[in-house]
């Protein structure tokens, strides 16, 4: 299909491969507090999804309730929305995705929605490595109830309420790793220029992708005591690397230095530059991530970047062998096996 | 003693031990008996287990084609000895009691008003086959061929259906009719065959097939085009997806690229499994997921998210006995009011009572055109004894011609060329609204699908107004509703009569003969199945028309007849409950005693209540 | 313009902006009110949001004691300029308009038919703060100060809360009475005061007190003995918990270990949170959750469990806007279906509704004598309207003779004595058995719960006689449970009339204003408060006396008509809704117009269905 | 309390410390297929109750739905029972060990009523290390539906049916670890003589003791092309050691030389000896658990024996704080507070 684009743009704006500006990937006005983390997530998929000049009606964004799954009104105005029940995001874009596999599926979701509620069914949506974008914004906490502790709360850490949090803490990217998810991140809402790369690798990522965003909740989770405070995660981030994402067919215009990177072809001819690689993790080594990540959950310290990619992930459609063909593009002549067979099948039923 | 005596007409059941694979040799003689021209219903009666507890298959075979439970054994086969007393003791007197003599019949069992047979199964068994896997399954095989001497069955016929079940295996073929024979021979050589009761050939089968109604819902969805299929195992709607799979396997893989025109997922549970649909839905494929009772509740959040998002989805609800784990090898119609209402708020359903394997079908593939059409969850309500038994039904057929209903969508050219689009905005009057499929336009068509309450627009609001005005629009719709669900039928029964019989679904059969023996006794009644909520005018009018309805329902609370209350009014003792919930299916006798209780009585307290107690005192 | 002129009797409306600090000022108003001897009904209308969008408070203000939503503002303060526009258009011709006048009034939105008085509160706190945040802060408290003078309140009274609310935190009582101060002489100072509208004490609250339902709820748990309560976050029940645990901090700690004589958890899910309840309960403690119509939708399965295996189960919900996610912050009675019927198969399931905070302590508190008495799901249906807005009440009571009612338990003495245990054995005919907690004796007293069906002894059962006396059984104990749950409140108007209004929860304050002016105009209506499910004897004798009753209800569907129509069984006609289901509490004025519309017409279809549609035009 | 216990007993049945026998922990005869891997797990639980001396009435019995969550029917018969709803075990034992912390809380589930449906609530009981012990009896299938391949089931194995499962498997021992659990082990039906020691360190551990027991269904999943059978576990089990469990005020009988064997005592006074430990096991350091874990993920092999134990566990009730006194023996006396408290809240409110 090939239908105009709006023809007047402001000359200043930069457009993309396909002519559109960053406002075409804008949402609506967001409501969200002031501050709020989760806004500047949204600018990043915003920016990401611009760059990567995906058409904005190719993109399907889904998400379950709380502030953070209110965000995707926020972004990507052209684009279908969904915003299901509590929890049950996954099983909403497992079914979407099986309906048309040409879209590209982008799951946003909170860390109650996801690490609570919705563990049953983010538990099993890796397993099952849907291709799909997920996004957590990590809070700590239920915001859009008031700030009760979620379970990604660590143990000890206090918000506005000030009980400090007596449970231990559910470490997303690990429970994805377990899962046998095959792209996992971690990032930080108020690290942008690490967080648009990864947006886009992830985007690239034939498979299930997970990117577990901290994302400060101002109004509850902010304070002095709270391990998901903007303070606090500014001083105990620990990047595994820098990443650059190069996209497919791009001109290689930067420079680096073959000893200090690292160049991975992703299966859509994007490919991803990793520099300043923490000698420890090897991302492309389940292993080495899984070992990371345990190294981290003893020093406190908040491991970012990406912790881990499986290059030869085989996502649902490859295993269940489905059609290339959109499902939903199949009609009565593709589907409906007619009367001739309903013969057969009498005649052996008597 | 006065032995039973007739011809194509009784009820035999089996006694096995399951996991024994006593079901296919069962199966075997009643399928037998069907192409001798016999109508048969067989019903199994099996336990929440997998191996080792009592097993029954009963089959009811009636010429004049009643297929309903009828109550009562004459002859009962056991090869159980955990359940003989039980078996022995529930056949008629003047029936016929066959048995496993290789050990003698405990003599505190024996009965002197039944013709009590020995086949020495085992003995013959150990004689004949060294291998203990062999050894009990032609065990079955073997007094299937004694029935056949027995009865006078067409010995014929059935070393055909076995040549027709194993085409192309030789190698089982032999084997099976030769155990076949070891009983056939036996019973020849030693027994008085035949005993008083006997098949003959006859003529009264027409057409129709023996298929249970899962299979035919899997094959309906198949027809109907569905492509995304979601689901999480539970007796007794497993066997739903397993068929819709078996049928897409054969013709749904390209033959090409070896690639498939559908996904089924076995999802982690069925609050997945609905919003997998849900999903799938939203994105414009064809999709359906199948369950039981406690799956239904699971999903009753993600209904009211389909309701009031106005999601087409498909869910089909093989119903078991309830509440919780109940029965759940039983049979019920117990969840139409929890369906009807399904989840908090005010929501109503739309529900599909098919009542034979070739309605499944039917309704199976017009659940799709409807649910698209109409934008709403639609829940086909089937149950235990239709979806797993094998019933006697019209062949499945198809219109080619026919196109599938996708409803209201708009496409890129429709928005390119300037249609309003607004996801919620009555452009037609019929409280229908236009959809689009995501992906559709790079700028017009894109909307936000919530749970929440928004304007025509699809934007968010909490007005009052706008909550309300679409609310009603959704009351609108349920007129729309009315007119595209399938109607009632209306038995009319030709004589002067104000009073009727309301029944749906499984229930069908038994009231059909209930009424031909009530008429036969002078007590005429109408008659209408339901097939739909919401009720049709024609339901409203029918019951209008009669001063007094038995309205006959497998549940204890009376579920459609609230219902009925609840949609329309009508007066004190209008509607009058018939009721059987003790996980059999109702038979045509406990309808024809429940009616004429009624009839006698001038009992003015509310009734269905009333009738729940008298039950307690009933066995069939 | 003829400016609206009353004293003591009026509504005023506060416009703010969320997540500001507006609430604590504006309850500070209403306090005061209420201090001074006038029954007052603030009710909070709040977005879905944290931060940033419109809120209003809403206060009525009436001598008489009509506590219900009037309908119509005589007083707008707005602060918000988002939301001006609206707030202005909504003030009755005569009204006051009152406004941060720092920025001019937009010019276009200006009305000759209300006064316009204009308080330049930003400028004030420029002026008089450097910290933003106390800008913010005392701007509220400004405004309040400027209404003291405007409506001649007691500005004692005033300092005097200040002071008892902020008790020993100096530094906190003088600012805010600073604040007060600086409003009251800018409104002396500058503006004619009062204005029309006025008040003056009264002593027409008695000893009542203002609380909201769900603190009421959270007391009548701790009193009613409650240990283990399990929940998750969701609007607008998360108080009850908050409210349970910050008292239980209070005197449920002990003094010499701190330890805990209570557990509260947080679960992971509503599935979860019912488990838990339902797990402790079984063990012998009094447990219960909290939520709101999503979580009532996922409890569904495991409300079935425990009304099949019997177990005493608290749940309250309090009820929002639905379907589906719908407006989760406005209020609605629109699960009484989905709870009546809750889970799959035959269930019943008993609902309480109280109407004052008094009442939800009572029945809260009760809730848990009534789950063990009758061992089954105890629903307490409350609403957002009366759990989060203060409600004026009768004071809070106990009896401190008063036992818990710990129902049928057989102790380790009984056992060891030798009486006999059968789990589901009817010994007292009332059809409710006796249980045993777990650990009680060695050899005697354990059995297994399950959900399957089961014997007398609870030992698994597919027997269909087994299963169906136990059906019948719990049929039975309905009929117990209706001698056990609260009598309806019956008004009589003392005058001849056929024709009544039945209400119940948060419709009664309405109600009843509606029904002294119809009855000023001439129409006497007979009233009942229906306070529980299943409907007592006399719920069904009043509506027979009638010939007409009036059903008042918060929902689309007349959820509780159908209820009344299933449980008995009334002509056509007898039942007519009064229905609002906006979001907004009902009103007097809308009760009013729907009665007398029926009244007027006569109309033979079913009106419940017609009043809705009716509904669409109306705005109050 | 003290109840007479039965008086006449065989002389020949061995009684335990109380004067039970054995068949006082036994429970009604089993229904299960015969052969079924869940009847030994019932034996065993059923020999460690008794060698351990608990009294059968003081532990609770909890399961959800399926063949292995109907055999708590087949032990401890005087025990009270639970067979709650699918996948919901874990919180309706939440409930009732908050309501009285003195019973032991015995939790039986099955692969597909853990991994599936009941993800969300393991994970979660787990977190929350809840004091009880929690047995799978993992078949990878879903038994008593007939069989489907459920979460645990290997990627590559095939059941009765023949269909080569495409998922990849979770696996619930690296996923409580994940989630904080405090005592993870893994076993086999058919090995007592491991299972039996680890069932009674599990009673003991304070806090929540997660037993995954491999436990082949005969009926739909113990052919060849199964790595859930009882040939494929016999072949490819691997113990990280053998283990000894001494209960508390037993005399010390067994000789073992100290250089091959660990000892280490529990909360409760008992004590456990592990003999034979793979050196790269540490059981009490959970990063190596988690680092053998994923050893054996890569090699195929399944990991049985005690995998990891936290000695300084501190379970729910310790975190919440919870009365030593059973909640549930609490009366009006403690419990209400009284009218006079509410003299005060109303005056409070005018
Ligand atoms: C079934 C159900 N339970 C509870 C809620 C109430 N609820 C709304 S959002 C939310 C938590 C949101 O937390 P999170 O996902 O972390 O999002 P955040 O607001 O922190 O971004 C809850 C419990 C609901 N909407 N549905
Ligand atoms: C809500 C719900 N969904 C589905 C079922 C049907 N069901 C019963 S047991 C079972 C799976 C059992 O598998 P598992 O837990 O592995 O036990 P196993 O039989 O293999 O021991 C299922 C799906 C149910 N009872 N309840
Ligand atoms: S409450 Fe917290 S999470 Fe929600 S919008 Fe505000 S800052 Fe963000
Ligand atoms: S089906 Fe499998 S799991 Fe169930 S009892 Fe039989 S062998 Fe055991
Ligand atoms: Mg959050
Ligand atoms: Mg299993």
């Amino acid at each position: 299909m090939s239908y105009q684009l709006p023809k007047f743009r402001h000359p200043e704006l930069p457009v993309n491969d396909l002519g559109y500006t960053r406002a075409d990937y804008e949402g609506a006005i967001s409501t969200l507090c002031a501050g709020c983390g989760h806004d500047s997530i949204s600018g990043a998929i915003v920016r990401a999804c611009h760059e990567l000049s995906i058409e904005p009606h190719k993109i399907a964004k889904l998400s379950g309730i709380g502030c953070s799954s209110k965000a995707p009104t926020y972004f990507l105005g052209n684009s279908h929305g969904f915003n299901s029940v509590h929890g049950r995001m996954p099983s909403v874009v497992t079914g979407a995705a099986l309906a048309n596999r040409d879209l590209l599926y982008m799951g946003v979701s909170g860390d109650g929605d996801t690490a609570s509620i919705g563990m049953g069914q983010f538990t099993h949506v890796a397993r099952r490595n849907l291709n799909m974008v997920y996004i957590v914004m990590n809070n700590g906490c239920y915001g859009l109830t008031k700030g009760q502790d979620s379970a990604t709360a660590d143990r000890g850490s206090a918000s506005k309420k000030g009980d400090p949090n007596i449970y231990s803490a559910i470490d997303l990217c690990g429970t994805a790793l377990q899962m046998g998810a095959t792209f996992v991140a971690r990032s930080f809402s108020g690290d942008k220029e690490q967080l648009v790369p990864l947006i886009k690798a992830a985007i690239s990522h034939r498979g299930f992708a997970l990117i577990d965003i901290v994302s400060p909740c101002v109004t509850f989770n902010n304070n002095t005591k709270s391990t998901k405070s903007y303070e606090f995660v500014r001083e105990h981030a620990e990047a595994t690397g820098t990443i650059d994402f190069v996209p497919m067919h791009s001109e290689i215009t930067t420079e680096y230095q073959p000893g200090h990177a690292h160049e991975v072809t992703m299966h859509d001819g994007s490919s991803i530059r990793l520099y300043k690689m923490d000698e420890s993790l090897n991302p492309f080594d389940r292993r080495s991530a899984v070992n990371v990540l345990e190294e981290h959950r003893y020093s406190g310290n908040i491991l970012t970047g990406l912790i881990y990619m499986n290059l030869d992930s085989r996502d649902l459609h490859e295993v269940l062998e489905t059609s290339q063909r959109p499902l939903n593009s199949l009609d009565e002549s593709d589907l409906c096996p007619g009367n001739k067979m309903l013969l057969n099948i009498n005649a052996s039923l008597r | 003693m006065k032995r039973i005596e007739s011809v194509n007409d009784f009820v035999i059941k089996f006694a096995n031990v399951n996991g024994t694979g006593s079901a296919s040799a069962n199966n075997l003689f009643a399928k037998a008996l069907f192409r001798m021209g016999l109508p048969v219903s067989p019903k199994n009666i099996f336990p929440s287990n997998i191996q080792g507890l009592p097993t029954w298959y009963e089959v009811r075979v009636n010429e004049k084609g009643y297929l309903g439970r009828r109550g009562g054994i004459d002859i009962a086969l056991s090869v159980n000895p955990q359940s003989m007393a039980q078996d022995i003791g529930e056949v008629l007197p003047g029936g016929y009691f066959i048995y496993d003599n290789t050990k003698l019949l405990d003599i505190r069992l024996h009965r002197d008003d039944i013709s009590i047979i020995g086949v020495p199964l085992t003995r013959i068994c150990n004689e004949q086959y060294d291998d203990p896997r062999q050894r009990q399954l032609f065990k079955n095989v073997i007094y299937v061929g004694a029935l056949a001497a027995l009865l006078d069955m067409d010995f014929k016929v059935l070393t055909g259906l076995v040549e027709d079940q194993f085409k192309g295996k030789k190698n089982l073929v032999l084997p099976n009719i030769h155990a076949l024979e070891l009983g056939y021979q036996y019973a020849r050589n030693n027994l008085d065959c035949p005993i008083g009761i006997r098949v003959q050939k006859s003529d009264k089968v027409g057409d129709k097939i023996l298929l249970d109604g899962n299979t035919a819902l899997g094959l309906g969805a198949l027809y109907g085009g569905a492509t995304v299929a979601a689901w999480y195992p539970i007796t007794p709607s497993t066997s739903v997806v397993d068929a819709f799979e078996k049928y897409a396997k054969r013709v749904r893989i390209d033959p090409g690229t070896g690639q498939r025109n559908y996904a089924i997922v076995q999802a982690e549970d069925e609050l997945s499994a609905i919003g997998m649909a849900i999903g799938a839905s939203w994105n414009g494929a064809r999709s359906f997921t199948a369950t039981s009772g406690p799956g239904v509740s699971l999903m009753s959040e993600f209904l009211g998210l389909a309701y009031f998002a106005e999601i087409p989805t498909v869910l089909f609800n093989v119903q078991r006995a309830g509440p919780s784990t109940g029965m759940p090898t039983r049979t019920q119609q117990a969840d139409i009011l929890s369906c009807a209402y399904a989840s908090h708020g005010d929501t109503k359903q739309v529900l599909l009572f098919p009542s034979t394997p070739r309605e499944c079908f039917d309704f199976g593939a017009l659940s799709f055109d409807l649910a698209e059409r109409l934008q709403t969850p639609i829940i086909l309500m089937t149950d235990l004894d239709l979806g797993m038994n094998d019933n006697m039904s019209e062949p499945l057929s198809w219109d080619d011609e026919r196109k599938y209903d996708r409803g209201k969508v708009l496409t890129a050219e429709q928005l390119e060329a300037g249609v309003e689009f607004g996801r919620y905005l009555d452009v037609d009057g019929d409280a229908i609204c236009y959809r689009t499929y995501p992906g559709t336009h790079p700028t017009k068509g894109a909307f936000f699908t919530r749970g929440t309450s928004r304007n025509e627009y699809a934007i968010y609001t909490e007005k009052g107004e706008e909550y309300e005005a679409n609310m009603l629009r959704l009351l609108r719709k349920w007129d729309t509703i009315n007119e595209y669900v399938p109607a009632p039928i209306i038995v009319d029964c030709g004589m002067e009569t104000d009073t009727a019989v309301l029944y749906f679904g499984t229930s069908e059969e038994a009231s059909r003969e209930a009424l031909d023996h009530l008429s036969a006794e002078g007590v005429h009644l109408n008659a209408m199945r339901v097939r739909a909520f919401p009720f049709n005018q024609e339901v409203q009018e029918f019951i209008e028309r009669h001063k007094q309805v038995f309205v006959i329902e497998q549940n204890r609370d009376a579920q459609l007849r609230t219902l009925l209350m609840a949609e329309f009014e009508f007066g004190p003792d209008k509607l009058k409950s018939v009721l059987c919930f003790d996980g059999t299916p109702i038979s045509a006798r406990n309808i024809r005693k429940q009616i004429k209780k009624h009839l006698n009585s001038d009992n003015v307290l509310p009734l269905h209540r009333d009738t729940a107690l008298l039950r307690a005192g009933e066995t069939s």
